[in-house]
């Protein structure tokens, strides 16, 4: 354990936690609408991948907001997106389930379950024949393990040794479902191990999720083609700000809250007296400072305008050739 | 009755009055379905009967159709319509085509249920409303439930009819109250003169039927008697209640939430200037979605669809152009 | 030049000029392609640029987004339209949306092409023209090229364009031997006045072009005089070239191998009531391919779709029903 | 070997293979058109399934006529299907591609490649709840491994033990493109092994084909959930009639030319003495027989009515309800 690294771990996966609450009360004051997934619990996969994984390119699902923020996207430009505001990351036009920025190598936001796993892969290709070995990451739930489009993915990636990191946040719910009572294994490495170097962490520790992520891209960077990572987490809250999630026990949600990445992390770090008191304290407030700030940058940034509707179909140059 | 509780309704009697109804999906079993139309089935019924099924919408519809083969009545619920072109192929080259292909030998007694339409802010990828991409194909059956009586009869219509049934619901109507009429006599393919009316034809179906009779409040203020016809069956279309209406009214608009360009209106234009040109007193009116993907905005969503407010302006605005 | 030759030029020579241009599809490579438009090109760019894909037509388009995202420009295979029922999820809700919601920030310069139509004998499953599923698509061009012209330039033209387009191709067109015409300005939108005429208006695309020429010698020698108006591109559809044309003519017929329900040509005569509604003499007549599966015996299978001889006749009498 | 057995074996083989030569003539003269898709060379897969799974549902794809056959459809009413006659199995609908027959619980007959599969599971599904244990034969190529379909069938199958056997006939290739090109291993029982029982088998031998499928009906007929073999076979031919089979050469064809199933296994029941010459020669003669009145029989049959191109869009029923 490294103090730098700990301190980063810490700061973004709480800055992650305190600005889905913050998100969580402004959907509930009504600012923010729509489908918002919240990844509360699972920050340790958002935050360790994204640190390990800091070139190349990433694919990612609909519960991302902590994803993006660890990759660098700003808070406030998030926040203004869930708010459906000209300033949010896709001007208002995707909300919480349409996060881009290509700057940031960081695609989306996709809402089709493992719909962006083929386009991840074709990615993938792209890089390996462009001769960049960064690679590509692509994360997904334990609900896309059972489609189609993901199967085809290690099908094709194993075939053609792409450089590209699969990693499933097995939460063990998609939804209402389970993943024992869809799939022949709880285990979800098992559906890629015939395919490529497979294995299974504890998605509620943050050093073991870099520590694995960093091992994964040196194997894609050496050429050696994709891997496989399932890690197990939680989601504490339902799946969506719709759905109260009691399909599961206090238990079982008791037992994950016990293992909570950031309260873990920091005793942790405070018993091997590697980062002091004073600065999660002070980190504690950036935070608080930070997600204000995103919140009120979100509330005070413009509506887009009415002719943005018709913006954005298509690029400026077919635009102005279309008829 | 909530128009989701008709819904539940159909299901429950059907799978009650024949073991071979079954209903399959993603979150329908214990969960009860993600809006609710499934519920207490699975306690009901059990989980051989209430299926709950992988994120894999190109099986739902694959299993159902195998299960169809093997004498079951499957209803397969695509949690939204927008996850249902991942399960195309099976509806359009395997569901639609199996008994042509097979000089009449396969049965596919298969109904396909599908939320759709644009809800509150889901974006572009959960906003949609596909349903050409099914009432262009023959050998499907397309009904759109815009009301608890349709929703009630013409979900039980289509799970015992022996054919493929693509059955759309509205994501905003399930919890919305509605009356309930016991019908004696039921044709699912029969559009429904939801107001009688002389010098105007309103020609809509799902959640627009609401919009529209707001926008006839207005439009009487302003002196027109609206006929409204709700379509009920998109594929077969009832164009014959469409042409009497317009040998009436002699004029007709359309008021469609999807979009514009190859929506249902189209095809409803074809028709009948097929068979009412010389009725027709002015070009018939689309009105209909933008040709955009749904924005996240709420602004600009409701930008992109009609509302009762802006087919009011548009209506008197083509009437006024048309001098009519 | 054959069809097939003007498509192989155009990637060719896109592949020579430009590095970032790859194709993949199954059969593309080593193979040649299975209606031989790849030929040569494995050997010329290697397994690198011209890519055998496994049977898996939703990664094909997803791949090909992918690539797309990286900074390449991929044209994707889809050996036949039929198959891209497996795609559609990737190509509607993906390719035709990441522009929209990311804001504008994302760019997916790719081309997905795809033979289809009625071809001889190969049954329901092998034998659609699924046009309308992609034309009513908003964030789609879908171009369809009827002619070694068209296929090069309209080819090329897709290829450099920095958004999605679907290029539709025929099968019976691809051993035709056609004139080739060199260009200096060329719009990929615009639609082709085939022939010029006063009586009469055909709109039509793709393979039907034929069917249509070889019935305006017939309907030549019964005194009328024919435009024909070849559409190129079925989304944006250039209405002005057909609003013009009818503004002469008054009088339109539509000629398409698709099922006539939901077809292109419903989209097409809403658009011409909209704007042209004062200027015509008659109902556009809608010559289409019947609304069934496509057959395998032959004769079946000619009876489904339009034919030269049925386009004369229908057109016949129509236009004595009409008294035109 | 059972001298009975053996006889049936080859007598089916012999059967399949003179009806597709006799099918690949009457293509050439313009009898037959449309892709005609010839099993020559895979006649000990067809026959040895068929004769195993002898009760229960069969699923195939476009490659089946000798797969009928097997199963009990009249080669005379195959072949007035392959010339579009009123008196084919499909009415002339449906060719080649498409041979249905729902007394024989055989289900075509599918053109999209793997397109069977989910639906041959849920078929399985309800066999299961229907109590009838003897459950479903899918059978697919080695191209079919690689789609999406396939994967969600094994996938589901297996999560809920369903009573179906997966059966690949690997012939190497998929039209054109050899399969090591686009899996990541040739041998497709890889792909299964982590859901169900799998294994790999010899594909040109009828006898080790039917002891395979006897043992995975045992399996699944006891409620063992799937099983998945993996038989290596090969086509002589090209892929469809319309294809040269130019990109595999000669001495390929010729190694499984070598391991023909039809001269083997009269060869070595010749040799083992179960079978003596006459019966063959009396075998090849009725052969002849029943081929030639398949192609009188197809040839003198009426075309369907013009009519009929109406009729089959939906059941009677429906038909006369719609308006
Ligand atoms: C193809 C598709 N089918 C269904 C849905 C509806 N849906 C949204 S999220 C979800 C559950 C996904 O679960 P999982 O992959 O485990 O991810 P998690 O939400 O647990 O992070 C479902 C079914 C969808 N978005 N896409
Ligand atoms: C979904 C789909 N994609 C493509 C095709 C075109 N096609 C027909 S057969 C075939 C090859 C199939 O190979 P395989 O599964 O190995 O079976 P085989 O022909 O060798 O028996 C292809 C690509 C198709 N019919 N369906
Ligand atoms: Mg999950
Ligand atoms: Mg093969």
């Amino acid at each position: 354990m490294n103090s730098a690294r700990v301190k980063k771990f810490y700061y973004l996966m709480k800055l992650g936690r305190e600005f889905e609450l913050a998100a969580k009360r402004e959907y509930m004051k009504g600012n923010i609408a729509g489908f918002l997934h919240l990844d509360i619990g699972q920050e340790a996969v958002s935050v360790g991948t994204m640190q390990a994984f800091d070139k190349g390119d990433v694919f990612t699902h609909y519960r991302e907001h902590v994803l993006a923020i660890a990759r660098g996207m700003e808070p406030k430009h998030i926040m203004a997106e869930l708010f459906g505001k000209k300033t949010g990351v896709s001007k208002g036009k995707g909300g919480s389930m349409h996060l881009f920025e290509p700057k940031l190598d960081f695609y989306g936001g996709d809402a089709i379950v493992a719909g962006h796993l083929p386009i991840a892969t074709g990615c993938a290709y792209a890089r390996k024949i462009q001769g960049e070995n960064a690679g590509v990451f692509a994360i997904f739930g334990d609900g896309a393990s059972n489609a189609g489009a993901f199967f085809e993915s290690i099908n094709i990636a194993s075939a053609w040794k792409l450089p590209i990191i699969f990693f499933v946040e097995n939460n063990y719910y998609a939804i209402g479902t389970h993943i024992s009572w869809v799939s022949p294994f709880v285990e979800l490495y098992n559906k890629a191990k015939n395919y490529m170097p497979s294995k299974r962490i504890n998605g509620m520790d943050v050093c073991e999720v870099y520590n694995a992520v960093m091992e994964a891209k040196e194997h894609i960077e050496n050429g050696l083609g994709p891997y496989f990572i399932e890690a197990e987490t939680y989601r504490y809250e339902g799946h969506s700000m719709s759905d109260a999630g009691k399909y599961r026990s206090e238990e079982e949600i008791e037992i994950f809250k016990r293992r909570d990445p950031i309260e873990n992390l920091k005793k942790k770090a405070l018993e091997l007296g590697i980062v002091d008191e004073k600065y999660f304290q002070e980190a504690d407030a950036k935070v608080e400072k930070v997600v204000n700030e995103a919140v009120e940058f979100a509330a005070s940034s413009p509506e887009p305008e009415d002719y943005e509707l018709f913006e954005d179909v298509f690029c400026k140059e077919c635009e102005n050739a279309l008829p | 009755m909530l128009y989701r509780e008709a819904l539940n309704k159909a299901i429950d009697e059907s799978m009650a009055a024949d073991e071979s109804v079954v209903i399959l999906g993603e979150d329908v079993g214990r969960y009860g379905g993600s809006y609710r139309v499934s519920e207490g089935l699975f306690s009901k019924y059990g989980e051989k009967r209430v299926i709950d099924t992988p994120i894999a919408e190109l099986s739902i519809v694959g299993n159902a159709i195998g299960m169809a083969i093997a004498g079951l009545r499957p209803i397969a619920e695509i949690m939204t319509v927008n996850f249902s072109l991942l399960a195309m192929d099976q509806i359009i080259n395997h569901a639609a085509k199996f008994r042509y292909m097979s000089g009449g030998k396969m049965t596919i007694p298969l109904t396909i249920r599908m939320p759709g339409g644009v809800s509150r802010q889901l974006a572009a990828q959960h906003s949609e409303n596909y349903e050409t991409l099914y009432s262009s194909i023959p050998g499907l059956i397309v009904l759109a439930a815009s009301n608890a009586t349709y929703a009630y009869y013409g979900l039980k219509s289509a799970i015992f009819l022996n054919d493929p049934v693509v059955f759309l619901e509205h994501e905003l109507l399930y919890p919305m109250e509605m009356e309930f009429k016991e019908l004696k006599n039921f044709d699912p393919f029969k559009a429904e003169i939801v107001k009688e009316g002389k010098d105007l034809t309103i020609i809509t179906y799902l959640k627009m039927r609401y919009d529209v009779l707001e926008a006839e409040k207005e439009l009487r203020k302003a002196g027109i008697d609206v006929e409204i016809i709700d379509l009920n069956s998109l594929r077969p279309l009832d164009i014959e209640t469409i042409a009497n209406s317009i040998k009436k009214t002699k004029k007709c608009v359309i008021v469609e939430e999807d979009h514009k360009t190859g929506g249902m209106g189209a095809e409803i234009v074809a028709q009948i200037q097929e068979k009412c040109f010389y009725d027709l007193d002015a070009p018939v009116l689309r009105i209909a979605g933008e040709d955009v993907p749904i924005p996240y905005n709420r602004k600009l969503e409701l930008l992109s669809i009609p509302t009762p407010d802006k087919i009011v302006k548009k209506i008197l605005k083509w009437k006024a152009e048309n001098g009519i």
